[in-house]
């Protein structure tokens, strides 16, 4: 095996070797600990930029890249399966976690304990659930990151953090539950657990088998709408959102995605055209569910009064699109899906970070700020905060933009690419048989459509409503100390918004490859139950 | 691996009876748990089942692997040992806290501390 | 065996939702360890029941269905143990703190 | 005729050991004093252990001695924690 | 010597222990089980127990048939106690005993025993006035349980032990 | 070209900002060569155009999607083009003026310039999605510009009103354009122009109609969407002359005339339109008559010009297009004028009310003869440019279209709404600069710089210009524009001033004269009168859009959110079983399940009675969770148990042990966390317990729970009684010993075929206890919890009571006996703890149950010793060995590259040593010693961690009382 082929594990086991590496070291040298997590990051993104590259070169392969853990042909052991879609996940989480990781070495990781092992576990999970192509390791992944989410949505402890952590511990503890369930009655049911070999598998089993595998999967996916937040399953969500942390909300960004990936890709695999009587199977429910989330999360903007929550709501209101999205049926339109993924992905992201720093100048008494003081006050054994960064002049111009362009990419005002991503769907929405056809557009369609331009506009509303509280009303109001470490990972986020809204053309490219992929999903399965063991070098 | 219906009769006839008996005693002393009436006294039972039960079964075990596998099977002589040496931990450490609870609230026919060489007699009143 | 069994892994689960739907922190905590029993015993039962049939070989033989049980199950059941363990003490010490924070075992964190 | 004499007088033994079980039960349940409980778990915890004995006896395999000894060597550590806790209030001070 | 085998007995007893659990004698075993076993003891060196040294081994076999004995007295006793009918329920007490023992190991064993032992239960033991708290089952025939202890357990051990 | 003239502004805008406040001469004169630039650009391009060309240019954005960047200049994009960069230039210098000194002017100007780019960019779309995009830019741009002055809270809120009116209808306008864009089959303009009669007879046509009207509607502040624009005069004088003359509120128009051809003549389109135009025509007139403001009437004639524009559209007929596009013309010309008039008014007096106003021409001539003459223009006083249009509307007015109510009403409506037209203008000039000298004024009036004056001068000039030689001046430009929108169907046109008398002229006349009138009778009350129109004075626009968006978004939104939702865990709780529940059991019902039927197949008795009290103690534990805590965890110890026996009943030894192990500790570890807990005491009398609803939620939590646990019942039923499935497993007992090196077949998969899966499940036990850690360094116990607990309170008391003995005595005799015994477990357990170990691949057994027997040995010690007694003896660095755990096992896992295989392959052989004889070496017991390690560390940081809040406790409790104390006082 080359050393390309090991590449598929590393972000996996980089960042788990640098948190084990990491928790013996004295919390005092936090700085360190920093910057040894950042040094991972940083090399994990370069891993996985270079994954993406080989996922969107077509080479041999169609995309898809098998490795077999402990050299154990597929349906026996446990694979990773890099596509083109965990390609892009994998890029998005490093993306988002090289940003919180930054952000969080101003100020946020002396808030309590070995932050940056927690962080990198969550995301060893994150890319441990993106890579597996089994699923059962899908949900010791689940786990893992389920588990480091806890943790890390506990940084810094304090009564708000503790409440909105009981809850989001105990509706997960369940759900993992659930998660079992599921996965066991499948196997019960088809006797394996590799996505691929029970793709192949579903279209021979027995009609009893299948209801009962049925079941399974409609229990799994409930535990994968748990965390996609689907309404009513999600009302944990902004509560927990908006109670973490900063740098670990906006890492909290990409865990609803995992939700939806998850049940991307099973629907897709396992419910595709080639499943018999099953194809298709949940998808008005998704549907229903996907656009109530939707209303309900729009509703929840418009509601709130504190940008945390409606941060929090914005991710329903996300999530809730690329669920209705994926219910809607048509693959064309999950590539404007996955667009819209990475868009508001990196938004809310962008905008969690963005949040403390616009509330911290706008009362010292601010609870968030308060949260910390009190952190620091607990502490028996912790140094002065240290200045890291000098405060940007012109801050407030700096924020006030960085929350301008948030609101653009929310509401999915043009030009940027929350606006294209919208696009993306509309267009493919109704031009579901080609550009042009003239088929009658279903309710459905029409609801997705009204429900998303809702959303946009109860997001403007709010976002509007809630900008000039901040920024045109309180000009009086001490400009806020802003560590340029701080300011620099909303901006890059912003600017790879920005970007991505340039380069769209090259993107949306791959996320219809990406789609495709997903709608035919033969070449998965050949290539991971057909990929050969390693033999060794003299032969066997 | 040997099957049950490989034990001679000799040897099946005192494993059975070794069984029943243990399990017989050791209902016994649950029975005494279920019986007696104040927690002294049924703090007593358990160790039936935790002594011969304990050794009866073992022993019975022993045997009939020994026959078995054709060979000296020793290894339930730890489960006795360690029976008879961690049970009584557990009993102790809940007939003091019982004692401590029940001088707090001083009840009736508990010694009080530090009387040395007085029995104090306590009956069972029905 | 089959039905005592699966009527066991019922009165699991009943109890063990019962107690998640009340508001005191540690009824929950009680009711994800029955609901984790039942959990194991559901996925331990999914590779079927099989009596003095142990997943385990002879030295350097080779084993069946037939006259094995199914060992993914049990592997399964043991990676569920641990993280449920794992959970539970998780869950215990975040139920703790919300105790110390709030003054109060309620899941809401109030009355 | 062995073999069922075998067979049935493990089963009877398992079930008295059932019974004594169930004894054991009924001070878990009915208490009355938490101390009652706690004595009715280690009975329960040595009861178990010798029906997983006789069960071993049953199949005639030796490898479910382990979780018996287990239970031998390990099942009062939580009647300890328990009693402990009855005492003094906390498990570890 | 002392120091790199601290507790020689302990190491043996572990020895033992090993290979009775691994129902083997092979060398192999019996190796692994001495690197353990001394290992063992050094972990419990920090734990530093108080030492007990005995040069009279062979009279544990006596007190051990003593236990076994009274063991199977007493379990008869006690059976008989429990089935009793209601209407004559059994004089249960606590009594309290006069101990001179002074080695902790050799204290511990003897609540082992005596709690070991149906019928009789080691409630509590005062380390000041050195009386120990029993209570008694079947207390019909009293001051003959102190004898009894004495002179069955307290001291062989006391002989054993010191 | 088109590149550079789309991107100058941006550029431009982006280049503004950097600048420092303080410059804002230099900012002014930067944005006047960016204007400059861009009209010269225009005006450069005239000849490509003038005769019928088309300009384009392309970039890929979006291919796939048909989104492409298209710049497309034809004559019509040319005029507005022109007259959006000449309007933009005039405004630059007379804002340079305007705007005071201490503003941070390069803000203003990057921004307007932003604008003025998006301005362009919608113009020259050839992209009916790009045109979007730019067509939103600009409402966004124009949110900031009207919001300029922000610290003034009318700017803030006229600012957020347009956006949410405009954005909101520009959301629609998209919704509508795709649409158009899916008839068509292209979002090219040029397509989307061609294929008119498609889109008309297209069963969505009403869909897309009503969804770009309303995109257009609301940006051209037409009725209903009208009251936005007043409101937007909060904004600097410069900006209302830019946005609300030419550029804003046109791009609604300009969308109107664009899609004039593809959308206009049908019903739908005639009723829609023209009832808009008509109503705000009329509304917008009348109400402008009774402003106060200055800028407010000019707001409401704006919007009543942009109704009459809207009325000729609605018509449907070439020539009402023509009359059309040039009234845009000229009202882009008049209205910039006045409103810099107004501006300068409002400048040089510190005052925009008309009630305070007067007498100014004989301080400010010049801008009086000019504003005079502007607003001549904009009541339609002939031989100024107005006219010219009027009479073409006029003309059309009274054509006959249709055959409705609407048609008919139009000639009447026009004139009255002219009629209003002659008595604002009047009022405006009147009142303004004639009457007495002004009293109270803020400043004293005078002329302002020339250069200030000097754009209302040349527009001015154009309007003269224009109205008497129309032909010479406008008519080329017309004609391009005109011959672009129209094409083929380009009507026969005159622009001459005068056609002899007609009809049109006669009702020219009849407004005039009635608009004099009209002005005399109103005189004395409006020059007194409070702000707003009698009888429509109440129905604020602003209000109502005030009231119907916090109702909306904040009451009804809240109260929604509210209701479907819950913060309360219990209900989520419910919800999350319940669908689960159905989830779960729709597939099977739907489908036909059906049970196995319940037979008792073999049912061993001594396994039934063995359930039987498995099932009484987890009812049990559940009903005594509430108040009887240990009961409980007794309880679930015995349910525990009984699983754990089960597991070895049905041949999973491995389980078993495991089951056990962790059974210990969990209890342990609960036990722990129970002192932290309050005191829960029954009351039987609790009304609580009476309550009816309180019973009736246990009852429906009961069914539920009941319902769930009876599915799980019968699909596990139904599960078991099945034959096995054709299971990967057969491939794992086949192999586990000869390509695994292993008989234990669980053990094999643990650390071999599956060992990725105990990496992971190791990772959340370390995880997990890092967080536990992490979490306690913070832990404060409730207050009331901080004591000792009651009885080591007493038994302390007791120790102290009594001289001859020392604190703690008490405890130290409890455990005297006991600790010896747990004192010397500690190796035994080691060595059970070694024993599971290496036996673990082979049999029952392996790290994990290894580690956390090795962790109980840790946890008995400290339940024997206390944590200090312990930690003084022992070196316990949990920390250190899972970090080590992990590492090992990663580094197992990693051995497997060097020899070129993937991640955690094993490998084994058997080594041979002397005296012992072969012994088996795999490479999966030394990932077993990483998981050994990592258990162990875990959880006894776990159970420590926990352990140690007793000893903090009492420090934490000292804190307490010190905050106290320094509160009180």
């Amino acid at each position: 095996m080359s050393w390309a082929n090991h590449l598929i594990i590393l972000p996996i086991l980089f960042p788990m070797a640098t948190a084990a590496a990491m928790i013996p070291i004295d919390e005092r040298n936090r700085t360190l600990k920093g910057v040894l997590s950042f040094v991972s990051t940083l090399v994990l993104f370069a891993a996985t930029i270079i994954l993406l590259g080989i996922a969107a070169s077509e080479a041999t392969t169609g995309g898809t890249y098998v490795y077999q853990l402990g050299n154990w042909p597929a349906p026996f052991g446990i694979v990773l399966v890099l596509d083109r879609l965990s390609a892009l996940m994998l890029v998005l989480s490093t993306v988002l976690g090289l940003a919180a990781q930054v952000y969080a070495m101003a100020r946020w990781h002396t808030a309590g304990y070995h932050f940056h092992s927690l962080f990198q576990l969550l995301l060893a999970g994150l890319n441990g659930a993106f890579l597996t192509g089994d699923l059962f390791n899908l949900f010791v992944f689940f786990e893992m990151m389920l588990a480091a989410s806890y943790g890390l949505l506990l940084h810094g402890s304090g009564p708000l953090r503790v409440k909105a952590g009981l809850h989001y511990i105990a509706v997960n503890l369940a759900a993992s539950s659930l998660f079992l369930i599921g996965v066991s009655l499948i196997y019960g049911a088809a006797g394996t657990l590799n996505i691929a070999d029970l793709s192949v598998r579903i279209t021979t089993l027995g009609p009893e088998s299948r209801m009962l595998m049925e079941s399974g999967a409609a229990l799994l996916g409930i535990a994968f709408l748990v965390k996609a937040g689907m309404w009513p399953l999600g009302f944990w969500l902004p509560t927990a959102y908006s109670a973490a942390t900063p740098p670990v909300a906006a890492i909290f960004a990409i865990l609803t995605k995992v939700g939806f990936y998850v049940i991307l890709r099973l629907s897709m695999l396992l419910f595709g055209h080639e499943a018999g009587t099953s194809t298709g199977f949940g998808q008005t429910l998704l549907l229903c569910g996907g656009l109530l989330t939707i209303a309900f999360g729009a509703i929840g903007v418009l509601a709130s009064q504190a940008m945390g929550r409606l941060a929090g709501y914005s991710v329903l209101v996300s999530s809730g699109t690329l669920l209705a999205a994926i219910g809607l049926g048509n693959s064309a339109v999950i590539g404007g899906a996955l667009f819209y993924l990475v868009s508001s992905t990196l938004t809310i992201c962008a905008f969690f970070l963005l949040i403390e720093l616009v509330e911290r100048g706008r009362d010292a008494g601010a609870d968030v700020l308060a949260v910390t003081m009190e952190a620091y006050g607990d502490m028996d054994e912790d140094e002065e905060e240290k200045e890291v960064g000098v405060a940007v002049p012109g801050t407030l111009a700096v924020l006030g933009l960085c929350f301008c362009i948030c609101a653009i990419l929310m509401s999915g005002l043009p030009p940027l690419s929350g606006f294209l991503a919208k696009f993306a769907m509309l267009h493919e929405l109704f031009n579901e048989n080609g550009f042009g056809g003239n088929l009658p557009i279903r309710a459905a369609q029409w609801a997705f459509v009204a429900l998303l331009i809702l959303s946009g506009l109860s997001a403007m509303i709010a976002m509007n409503r809630i900008g000039i509280r901040t920024f045109w009303t309180s000009l009086e109001g001490t400009i806020p100390r802003v560590f340029l470490i701080e300011i620099t990972p909303v901006l890059l986020l912003l600017l790879t918004t920005i970007f991505l809204s340039l380069q769209a053309g090259s993107a949306m490219r791959y996320m219809d490859a990406t789609a495709n992929a997903l709608a035919n999903p033969k070449n998965y399965t050949d290539r991971v139950l057909s990929a050969p063991r390693v033999r060794p070098a003299g032969g066997d | 691996m040997s099957h049950l219906t490989d034990l001679p009769l000799w040897a099946a006839i005192p494993v059975c009876l070794l069984l029943l008996a243990g399990s017989i005693v050791t209902l016994i002393g649950s029975i005494g748990l279920l019986r007696l009436k104040s927690f002294y006294s049924r703090l007593h039972a358990p160790t039936l089942g935790a002594s011969a039960g304990v050794i009866m079964i073992c022993l019975a075990s022993m045997l009939c692997f020994a026959v078995l596998q054709n060979r000296w099977i020793f290894h339930e002589v730890l489960i006795i040992v360690f029976i008879i040496l961690t049970t009584p931990v557990t009993l102790m450490l809940l007939g003091q806290s019982a004692l401590y609870r029940d001088r707090i609230e001083e009840k009736d026919g508990v010694p009080r501390k530090t009387t040395p060489d007085l029995p104090t007699p306590e009956t069972e009143t029905p | 065996m089959e039905l005592v069994l699966s009527i066991g892994i019922g009165v699991l689960t009943a109890s063990g939702v019962w107690l998640l739907f009340r508001p005191r922190t540690y009824q929950v905590i009680i009711g994800l360890s029955l609901l984790s029993y039942a959990v194991n015993l559901f996925i331990f039962g999914m590779g079927r029941l099989r009596v003095n049939a142990p997943p385990v070989l002879e030295p350097g033989g080779t084993g069946g269905l037939l006259t094995h049980t199914d060992p993914i199950p049990q592997a399964l059941v043991l990676t569920a143990i641990v993280i449920g363990f794992a959970m539970t003490s998780l869950f215990l010490v975040v139920l703790l703190a919300s105790r110390g924070f709030t003054g109060t075992d309620h899941v809401d964190g109030r009355e | 005729m062995t073999e069922l004499f075998i067979i049935w007088s493990i089963l009877g033994s398992q079930i008295i050991l059932g019974l004594a079980m169930g004894c054991a039960l009924f001070r878990m349940v009915k208490g009355p004093r938490a101390q009652d409980r706690i004595l009715g778990l280690d009975a329960l915890y040595i009861n178990g252990m010798l029906l997983l004995l006789t069960f071993g006896i049953r199949t005639a395999n030796t490898i479910y001695f382990e979780s018996a000894l287990i239970i031998a060597l390990l099942g009062f550590v939580s009647s300890i924690a328990f009693s402990k806790f009855l005492m003094r209030g906390e498990v570890i001070e | 010597m002392r120091y790199w085998f601290p507790y020689p007995l302990l190491s043996f007893a572990l020895m033992v222990f090993w290979l009775l659990i691994n129902q083997s004698l092979s060398i192999a075993q019996i190796l692994l089980g001495a690197a353990l076993g001394i290992s063992h003891a050094w972990l419990m060196v920090n734990l530093r127990p108080s030492k007990t040294h005995t040069k009279k081994a062979w009279l544990v076999a006596r007190l051990a048939g003593q236990v076994t004995v009274d063991v199977a007295r007493s379990n008869l006793a006690v059976m008989r106690a429990i089935l009793r009918s209601k209407r004559r329920p059994v004089r249960s007490g606590f009594i309290a005993i006069d101990i001179t023992l002074r080695d902790e190991n050799s204290i511990a064993l003897l609540a082992c025993i005596l709690t070991a032992t149906p019928g009789t239960a080691w409630i509590e033991f005062d380390s000041q006035t050195r009386v120990l708290l029993l209570h008694v089952l079947d207390i019909e025939n009293g001051p003959t349980w102190a004898d009894l202890i004495r002179t069955h357990y307290e001291a062989p051990l006391k002989e054993l032990f010191e | 070209m088109l590149l550079i003239l789309s991107l100058a502004p941006f550029a431009g805008s982006l280049a503004a900002i950097f600048l420092p406040s303080d410059k804002g001469t230099a900012a002014a004169w930067f944005s006047g060569a960016v204007a400059l630039l861009c009209q010269l650009l225009v005006a450069g391009l005239y000849p490509l155009v003038a005769s019928g060309g088309v300009l384009r240019y392309d970039l890929q954005w979006l291919p796939e999607l048909g989104l492409n960047i298209t710049l497309r200049m034809d004559g019509f994009a040319w005029m507005f083009a022109s007259i959006i960069t000449a309007i933009g230039l005039l405004v630059v210098v007379y804002a340079r003026y305007y705007m005071s000194a201490s503003d941070p002017v390069p803000r203003f100007f990057s921004m307007f310039l932003a604008f003025m780019g998006a301005m362009l960019g919608i113009v020259l779309s050839g992209n009916i999605i790009q045109l979007a995009v730019f067509w939103e830019l600009t409402s966004i741009t124009s949110f900031l510009l009207i919001g300029y002055w922000h610290h003034n809270a009318q700017a803030r809120d006229g600012a957020r009103m347009a956006l949410t009116i405009t954005g909101t209808g520009g959301l629609c306008m998209f919704v509508g354009l795709i649409l158009m864009g899916h008839i068509v089959g292209s979002y090219d303009l040029d397509a989307v122009l061609s294929s008119g009669n498609v889109i008309r007879e297209h069963p969505l046509y009403t869909t897309v109609l009503i969804l770009i009207l309303l995109g257009a509607l609301t940006k051209s502040a037409q009725f209903p969407f009208h009251f936005w624009l007043p409101h937007a005069m909060a904004a600097p004088t410069p900006v209302s002359a830019y946005l609300h003359s030419a550029t804003l509120v046109k791009a609604g128009v300009f969308l109107l005339i664009r899609l004039w051809p593809v959308l206009a003549g049908t019903d739908a389109w005639f009723w829609i339109v023209g009832c808009a135009g008509l109503t705000t025509l009329l509304l917008g007139a009348y109400f402008a008559i009774f402003q106060q403001d200055l800028k407010g009437l000019l707001a409401y004639s704006t919007i009543s010009h942009l109704g009459l524009i809207t009325v000729l559209l609605s018509l449907g007929s070439p020539l009402a297009a023509v009359a059309a596009i040039f009234h845009t013309m000229n009202h882009a010309t008049f209205k910039a004028s006045l409103f810099m008039a107004a501006g300068i008014i409002d400048h040089e007096t510190g005052t925009r009310d008309m009630r305070k106003l007067s007498g100014l021409f004989r301080y400010m001539p010049f801008t009086a003869t000019l504003a005079m003459v502007a607003s001549a223009a904009m009541a339609g006083v002939p031989l100024l440019n107005g006219f010219l249009s009027k009479e073409m509307f006029f003309a059309e007015a009274i054509e006959t279209h249709r055959y409705n109510i609407l048609d008919t009403i139009t000639p009447y409506v026009a004139t009255l709404a002219s009629m209003f037209a002659v008595t604002y203008s009047l009022r405006f000039i009147y009142s303004v600069f004639f009457g007495p000298p002004p009293k109270d004024l803020p400043k004293i009036p005078h002329e302002p710089p020339h250069w200030m004056r000097a754009p209302i001068e040349f527009l001015v000039l154009a309007c003269l210009v224009v109205g008497v030689i129309p032909a010479f001046t406008i008519g080329p430009f017309l004609h391009a524009a005109v011959q672009s929108v129209l094409g083929d169907s380009t009507p026969v046109y005159s622009l001459a001033v005068w056609h002899g008398w007609n009809l049109p002229l006669a009702m020219s006349l009849v407004a005039l004269i009635g608009g004099v009138v009209l002005f005399l009778l109103m005189k004395s009350y409006l020059a007194t009168s409070i702000e707003g129109p009698p009888f429509f004075r109440r129905l604020e626009g602003q209000r109502i859009f005030e009231r119907v968006l916090v109702t909306l978004s904040w009451k009804w939104a809240r109260w929604l959110e509210r209701t479907a939702s819950s913060r309360r865990l219990q209900p989520q709780m419910r919800i999350l079983v319940f669908i689960a529940f159905v989830a779960g059991t729709l597939p099977l019902l739907l489908q036909g399940f059906k049970p196995s039927a319940m037979a008792l197949r073999s049912v061993d008795p001594a396994f039934a009675l063995l359930w039987i009290i498995g099932i009484i103690c987890a009812v049990g534990a559940a009903y005594q969770a509430k108040f009887h805590r240990l009961a409980a965890l007794v309880l679930l110890g015995g349910a525990g148990l009984v699983t754990c026996i089960t597991f070895v009943w049905l041949s999973a030894p491995d389980l078993a042990v495991t089951q056990l192990l962790v059974e210990i500790v969990t209890t342990v570890l609960i036990l722990l966390g129970l002192r932290w807990l309050p005191k829960r005491i029954e009351d039987p009398n609790d009304p609580e317990l009476m309550n009816f609803p309180v019973r009736l939620r246990r009852l429906r939590d009961l069914a539920l729970a009941l319902a769930c646990g009876v599915g799980m019942m019968l699909v596990s039923y139904t599960m078991m009684t099945r034959n096995i499935p054709d299971t990967i497993s057969s491939y794992f007992l086949e192999r586990a010993y000869s390509e695994g090196g292993g008989t234990n077949v669980v053990n094999v998969i643990l650390v071999d075929f599956r060992g990725f899966d105990t990496l992971g499940e190791i990772a959340v036990l370390c995880i997990v206890a890092l967080t536990v850690f992490s979490l306690l360094r913070r832990f404060r116990p409730a207050t009331e919890s901080l004591e000792k607990p009651e009885q080591q309170k007493i038994q302390n008391a007791f120790d102290d009571d009594h001289p001859d003995r020392k604190k703690g005595d008490s405890i130290a005799e409890y455990l005297l006996i006991p600790s010896v015994i747990m004192r010397w477990m500690f190796p035994v357990i080691g060595m059970l703890t070694a024993f599971l170990f290496f036996r673990g691949h082979d049999l029952p057994g392996g790290g994990f149950a290894a580690g956390i027997a090795m962790s109980i040995a840790f946890i008995l010690q400290y339940m024997a010793g206390g944590t200090r007694w312990v930690e003084e003896r022992l070196r316990i660095h949990p920390l250190r060995w899972m970090s080590i755990g992990l590492l090992v096992a990663m580094a197992t896992g990693l051995g497997s590259w060097l020899f070129g295989y993937p991640f955690l392959t094993s490998h084994m052989q058997y080594a041979n040593l002397p005296l012992i004889g072969k012994i088996p070496l795999a490479t999966a017991i030394l990932f077993d010693l990483g998981v050994f390690s990592l258990v162990l560390g875990a959880t006894v940081l776990i159970l420590i961690a926990l352990a140690h809040q007793s000893v903090r406790a009492p420090r934490a409790q000292v804190k307490a009382a010190r905050m106290a104390g320094k509160e009180t006082p």
